[in-house]
């Protein structure tokens, strides 16, 4: 039931990127030496109207949470911009951040985790007001508190308010972590999987409560959640996480009826449908979500992608996976004769460059590593990475790959939606 | 259910002491499962689905009982000495776990776990033979042998739910239980392991007892479904019949209130799931029961056929015999306050 | 909607419903943990009545080495007229004993005090803030607890000692010194892991500044278990001090009576067979860091989750609540 | 989330421990000085001054020692002194410290390594089976024991022994390294007499010597073998709630390799780097040992000097002690990193 948002965007955000700097050892820091850094979330842009509620949708490790906390201040940016009612957050100090915590609020995914387990529900919900002064005397705030629990279905709200959260059950103490937020009456709320920790028949009814807030309070959502489902039911717009990128984003609708992003796409057909006709589907992407530490060149998706060509990054970590792959499917014996053939395959996933050397073992030629290439083409002539190779030589005692040239796709409007993916670009 | 059974079991209690009183996790539950066929248990948090599964391998908490037949190749599991039972779990019962990133020893390769699994049950194996056979197994469930010898740390949390499987399938069990296999794992990953766990069938001619909350995967992956409620199995049956007409109010309420890509109006159940340690007098799902009768409010229902190769607790379904005159009427439910909802 | 609001309750009723939150894991505990509670906390309370009630039972002074005009003999065995004999210098073995719990326990005092005052807030600050002060606190402190610590505590009195004498106060700086790195990095670990917590993070988002977080946030969390590392520790101390006592940097003799350095002179007595002046403040060592250990053993077994065992009643199935029913006839 | 994690290669892992031992070696250091120098009152006058020396020769010595230069030039020199191994020089006896280590240092030595290996061998034995058997008749036996062996301080144990082995039984000799023959007769090459008596092969005196060790060595290593079962003890109780433990149980697992080979061998590696933090306990421990057992050792020293408040002999050995500590849990990393894999790759 997505409702009209009105012009003016409540938060607009440009070229965010909050990068972590990986814990280097000691000795990295002393000898200077760059020890990596996560790009949790590299480079996103969309703004967020008043009244809407916009989805960010993304598996572990797609920085979505990272996101919401950087857009809250709770992370410093690393660079980039978020304006939210006139002020760019990323550039207020701590102090000056207190003031505008007023106005926009976190709902955290484990009610369990979120309540101070050695306060009372009337203390932990009241404590916001105490904060920033908005109450006097005990009488008023227990008024004020009592007031926030029945709005949020904990009632009659005198049951509550002196119990600890240890007495309440994950649906209860989800309401008691909604009031909190709500009290201060905010206009941004940032639910963080609000709903996943709870079980199935209670999930409608804290979904149906933040829809009902949103009507009354005439509240702004950014719900960030790994399931699309629940996230087709309660957002008007929906962004596609993946490795800190925005790779999909635009009106639910679109999103759902003709996803553009291959990845967008896999997610929607993975969902588990309670129709026994379906079966599990099987032409899934590959692989697991990458290291953040080292995303793959040009599109982060390709090594998984089942469209991916020509020009989408292919490097010599792909070289290893498709080996690897290869093994796992022909078995031991295979694997027994072809191995020893190859030097060093470690080194192949630390390198990306250009091109690659591929060491042949002493007594192997190039031609003998070329020759089992050839053999796993043929096994599976349609596999992307094929596209990714120029050319081939063997050499004496190596094999010489050269890569086709990687570019960096683009965020590009395409149909009510924008997507970054060359397919589009 | 044409061949026998690989396991079936009748009347199966599980009981486990706490502080506050003896929590009845499984209560008198039976069913079976067919030779190479996956039965899904389904059912919220706290239902008893998680210790009804390992009650099956006798792996119990300290403090717990079990007590029942749990019938396994003509024996019965439930009583048997803790050397016997461990005698049985791995070549005949397998069993894997939720959360993946923990059930690795830290400290040995992948390599010594196979080791040690298969001198353990099959020492006349040889080095070699342990080693093709390992390999070819991780093989099957997606992992290169070039990561044989490599430790625990360095596999992510689908990798390492792949290996727990091929560590199971490489005795090549009989029966195989998945306790919430994929329940921490991403939605695209949790396809490829329920891909791997749905083919168990025509690989390794395994059977398996897929144990989750999630409806979806029950629907997609499993041949028949018992639906569990408060340490009670309240249906079962092939999964398309039971999907397409629910018998319990619970299955149908279950079905009504997840969310998915097609629903377009919310639902939820009324009241809260009960604690085990007393649940309510009768029917436990009486006190949220949109269809509740007199009758449900005191006396336990009894198992009945509604339909071919299908089974119902539920006074709906009778018998009426069993009904006292009168006790059909409907009973309306005292407003249950939010107060006590979950 | 006016909403009847009730009674508020009283701020004392309210403290002690939280202590009797934190006091509950105690009550419940059963088994040997509870045992080892109650005979540490016995054993603990003897001594502290000892030390409170020394004037009134002890039958003599600390160093009064003669009564009523006569010297009291030197090395006597014990006898009615001391229980426990005399040492060389004709003091009474037993009320040394006696006064030298209260010399124990008030320099133990003291120095828990002292380490506690300034290893806890360093302790949350240096956890909770993090940074340049954490980096650096952390690499003193490692350092100072590697340290041999009987040895820093020897050179710490023997540096005091001549400026502001061999007295209670030298020992309890020394011996707390010691163990302020203990405290500072117990609690710093608690905090950064509580610091990840999402109500603490919460708080953050609702706008509290960093101390108010600590105060009502964190403070409570991290002192709940402060009691059973203080009572360990409290144990620890007196071997310690007993041990500045036995190589003479403890408290001056003619100050009060010291278990350690009674210990030191009766070394001499021990090689001519004289057992009473080395057996009785040894024993009186030995009891007094028991109990105290087992208290703190015996709370560290309630309060920590991992190692809590809860009493669960036992399982059987034939008292059931329902008639067992009749098995339905078979779908299949 | 890393599909490999990216943990520092062991080289550079081991490399980083060594750096950070520097800012370790330096705040000792200037701690043990700061703390001679800085502690209030005069300490270097009050100590060599005592009852009646005069000024004038308090200035002298202290000229001669240097204590009148400003400080950071004493601190310069002091730091340089002790890197070219110069720990300085006693006042009362004129002897250099270095000596004094070289001497008897080995003495020390071969108490402390005996009583670690006491330590150890009972404190791993007891924590395991308490751990084991939780909640047992042998969980209580072995944590009553582990408590009162801790609660003994090592001069009562001494004094109880004297009076029972010495005086009264008479087996065991009670004080000193050797008997007066032993010392007479035995060459030392390397001061550690168990290891010379082995080389020459001199049995009597060996039997002698390990005599003279047992008491000492037993004393000292069973007040850290009390921390070692506390530690043990927790450990296996919490290794054998571990997933893996069930898991391997799942797997049919006979339950006496669950115990041995996944929850024994996880409870210990924490205790490795345990070993490194009691050395502290135990060369502490050595200073009242040696006393009670006048056993020629660098605690024993320590406490003379200090009677006749020796200053720079103090300060020479407790800088002493305090390097041996840090370069010991610096080996103890090392072993650490080879032994548990998470760290080395």
């Amino acid at each position: 039931m997505p409702t009209k948002p009105d012009a003016e965007p409540l938060v607009s955000v440009r070229n965010l990127k909050t990068y972590y700097s990986i814990r280097g050892s000691f000795g990295d820091r002393l000898v200077g030496r760059e020890a990596g850094q996560v790009k949790a979330v590299d480079d996103v842009s969309f703004d967020l109207r008043k009244g809407e509620v916009l989805g960010l949708v993304g598996e572990s490790g797609s920085g979505k949470t990272t996101l919401g906390r950087t857009l809250l201040g709770l992370v410093r940016a690393t660079d980039g911009s978020v304006m939210f009612e006139g002020r760019d957050i990323t550039k207020l100090s701590e102090r000056e951040l207190r003031a505008h915590r007023r106005r926009m609020q976190i709902v955290f995914q484990d009610p369990h985790a979120s309540l101070n387990p050695a306060m009372t529900i009337g203390d932990a919900v009241g404590h916001p007001l105490r904060i920033h002064g908005l109450v006097q005397g005990r009488d008023q705030m227990r008024r004020r508190v009592a007031e926030a629990l029945e709005i949020v279905g904990l009632s009659p709200a005198e049951q509550f308010l002196d119990k600890y959260p240890s007495d309440l059950s994950g649906g209860q103490k989800q309401r008691a972590v909604i009031a909190r937020a709500v009290i201060l009456n905010p206009v941004l709320l940032v639910a963080d999987e609000p709903v996943s920790m709870l079980d199935m028949s209670v999930r409608a009814k804290i979904l149906e409560l933040m829809l009902n807030l949103k009507h009354e309070f005439d509240l702004s959502y950014l719900y960030i959640t790994h399931d699309l489902a629940t996230a087709k039911f309660f957002c008007d717009r929906i962004a596609i996480l993946y490795l800190g990128r925005i790779v999909e984003i635009g009106p639910s609708a679109a999103i759902y009826e003709e996803p553009k992003h291959p990845y967008t796409q896999a997610l929607l057909r993975a969902i588990p449908e309670p129709d026994p006709l379906r079966t599990v589907p099987r032409d899934l992407p590959r692989g697991e979500v990458p290291d953040a530490a080292r995303p793959p060149r040009g599109c982060s998706f390709h090594p998984r992608c089942p469209r991916a060509f020509e020009i989408c990054g292919w490097e010599t970590r792909d070289l290893r996976d498709l080996l690897e792959a290869h093994w796992a499917r022909t078995g031991a014996e295979e694997y027994e004769a072809e191995r020893p053939l190859f030097g060093d395959l470690d080194s192949l996933s630390a390198s990306n460059g250009v091109a690659v050397r591929v060491p042949a073992r002493a007594g192997a030629t190039g031609g003998d590593l070329l020759a089992i290439l050839e053999r796993v083409r043929a096994d599976e002539p349609d596999e992307p990475f094929w596209k990714g190779v120029r050319a081939m030589h063997a050499g004496a005692d190596a094999l010489e790959i050269e890569w086709n040239e990687a570019r960096e796709p683009r965020l590009v409007a395409s149909g009510p939606v924008e997507v970054e993916c060359h397919l589009y670009g | 259910m044409s061949d026998a059974p690989v396991l079936s079991v009748r009347d199966l209690r599980v009981h486990y002491g706490t502080v506050r009183g003896t929590v009845r996790a499984v209560d008198r539950v039976s069913f079976d499962i067919g030779a190479a066929e996956v039965l899904g248990l389904v059912g919220e948090s706290g239902c008893g689905k998680s210790t009804l599964g390992r009650g099956v391998l006798g792996l119990l908490p300290e403090g717990a009982a079990s007590d029942g037949q749990v019938l396994y190749g003509g024996r019965n599991l439930v009583g048997l000495s803790p050397r016997q039972l461990s005698g049985l779990r791995g070549p005949e019962l397998g069993l894997i776990f939720q959360e993946p990133m923990t059930r690795l020893n830290p400290l040995l390769r992948i390599e010594d776990h196979f080791k040690e699994t298969l001198e353990q049950h099959e020492p006349q194996l040889t080095e070699r033979e342990i080693r093709q056979r390992s390999l070819e197994t991780l093989g099957r469930v997606g992992i290169p042998p070039t990561r044989f010898r490599q430790y625990p740390h360095e596999f992510s949390g689908g990798m390492r739910q792949r290996i727990m499987i091929a560590l199971a399938l490489v005795l090549r069990p009989k029966l195989l239980v998945a306790d919430e296999p994929t329940t921490s794992l991403d939605v695209i990953v949790e396809a490829q392991i329920l891909a791997i766990l749905a083919d168990l069938k025509r690989n390794f001619g395994t059977a398996l007892l897929l144990i989750t909350h999630n409806l979806g995967i029950i629907a997609e992956a499993c041949d028949r479904v018992a639906v569990m409620y408060a340490g009670k199995i309240v249906e079962d049956g092939p999964a398309r019949d039971v999907f397409a007409d629910p018998a319990h109010p619970y299955t149908r309420e279950l079905l009504r209130s997840t969310i998915s890509l097609e629903t377009t109006e919310l639902h939820s159940i009324p009241g809260a799931p009960p604690n085990l340690i007393d649940p309510p007098a009768g029917c436990h799902f009486h006190p949220r029961c949109p269809d509740v009768m007199r009758v449900c409010s005191w006396k336990q229902p009894i198992d009945v056929a509604p339909g071919p190769d299908r089974r119902v607790q539920c006074w709906l379904h009778g018998p009426e015999a069993e009904i006292p005159p009168g006790e059909a009427a409907g009973l309306e439910r005292e407003e249950i306050a939010v107060a006590d909802e979950a | 909607m006016a909403i009847p609001v009730q009674p508020i309750e009283s701020p004392f009723r309210r403290r002690a419903r939280g202590l009797g939150r934190a006091v509950g894991p105690i009550r419940e505990a059963r088994g040997f943990p509870r045992l080892m509670l109650y005979i540490g906390a016995g054993i603990t309370l003897l001594f502290v009545l000892l030390a409170l009630l020394a004037p009134v039972i002890s039958p003599y002074d600390f160093d009064q080495y003669q009564s009523g005009g006569h010297r009291f003999p030197q090395l006597a065995s014990p006898s009615s007229g001391h229980w426990m004999g005399t040492t060389v210098q004709s003091t009474d073995v037993m009320s040394r004993v006696i006064w030298g719990a209260q010399t124990e326990l008030k320099v133990v005092f003291i120095s828990l005090v002292f380490a506690i005052t300034v290893g806890v807030p360093l302790g949350l600050l240096s956890g909770y803030f993090g940074g340049k002060l954490d980096r650096g606190l952390v690499l003193v402190m490692d350092a100072l607890y590697a340290f041999p610590y009987l040895l820093l505590a020897i050179v710490i009195a023997f540096l005091l000692s001549n400026s502001i004498g061999k007295g209670v106060l030298t020992a309890a700086i020394a011996i707390s010194a010691t163990y302020v790195p203990l405290y500072f990095r117990v609690v710093r670990n608690q905090v950064i892991a509580l610091r990840e917590e999402s109500y603490v993070e919460a708080a953050r988002a609702l706008g509290a500044k960093p101390l108010t977080i600590i105060r009502k946030y964190v403070f409570h969390n991290v002192v709940q278990n402060v009691p059973p590392i203080a009572t360990l520790n409290a144990a620890d101390a007196i071997l310690l001090l007993t041990a500045l006592g036995f190589l003479g940097y403890g408290i001056q003799p003619t100050d009060a009576a010291e278990w350690g350095y009674d210990s030191s002179r009766a070394v001499s007595d021990a090689a001519s067979g004289i057992w009473w002046t080395a057996l009785f403040p040894g024993i009186a060592i030995v009891l007094l860091v028991t109990g105290l250990t087992l208290v703190g053993e015996g709370l560290n077994e309630t309060m920590n989750p991992v190692l809590r065992r809860r009493r669960v009643q036992r399982v059987n199935f034939d008292q059931e609540p329902e008639p067992p029913i009749v098995e339905a006839v078979e779908g299949s | 989330m890393a599909a490999v994690a990216q943990g520092t290669s062991l080289k550079s892992y081991l490399l980083t421990r060594l750096v950070l031992v520097v800012p370790m070696v330096l705040i000792l250091l200037t701690f043990v000085f700061l703390l001679m120098r800085v502690a209030p009152g005069d300490p270097i006058s009050a100590a060599l001054g005592g009852h009646n020396v005069p000024q004038s020769v308090i200035d002298q010595i202290k000229h001669r020692l240097g204590f009148d230069k400003p400080l950071w030039q004493q601190y310069v020199e002091y730091l340089g002194n002790i890197f070219r191994g110069n720990f300085g020089t006693t006042i009362t006896d004129q002897r250099p410290v270095s000596d004094i280590i070289l001497t008897n240092g080995a003495a020390t030595l071969e108490l402390t390594f005996f009583a670690m290996i006491v330590a150890l061998v009972v404190g791993v034995f007891v924590g395991l089976l308490a751990g084991r058997f939780r909640d047992t008749s042998v969980d209580v036996g072995g944590r009553m024991f582990g408590i009162v062996i801790y609660a003994m301080p090592v001069f009562f144990i001494g004094l109880m022994a004297q009076l029972l082995f010495g005086s009264v039984l008479g087996w065991l000799p009670t004080s000193g390294r050797a008997s007066p023959i032993t010392q007479a007769t035995l060459q030392t090459h390397t001061n550690l007499f168990v290891i010379d008596s082995i080389y020459d092969r001199n049995w009597g005196a060996l039997k002698d010597v390990m005599l003279h060790l047992i008491l000492p060595a037993v004393t000292l290593g069973l007040v850290t073998a009390g921390v070692f079962i506390r530690l043990i003890r927790v450990n296996v109780i919490r290794t054998m709630k571990d997933d893996y433990i069930e898991a391997a149980r799942a797997r049919g697992i006979r339950e006496r390799d669950v115990v041995y080979r996944h929850a024994f061998k996880n409870a210990l590696v924490p205790v490795i780097t345990v070993i490194g933090l009691s050395l502290a306990l135990l060369l502490g421990g050595a200073v009242v040992t040696e006393t009670t057992f006048n056993w020629p050792g660098i605690g024993h020293e320590l406490v003379l000097y200090l009677e006749n408040r020796d200053y720079s002999a103090v300060q020479g050995i407790v800088v002493v002690f305090g390097l041996v500590v840090v370069f010991v849990s610096l080996v103890i990393d090392f072993v650490n990193a080879f032994i548990d894999p998470r760290i080395r790759y």
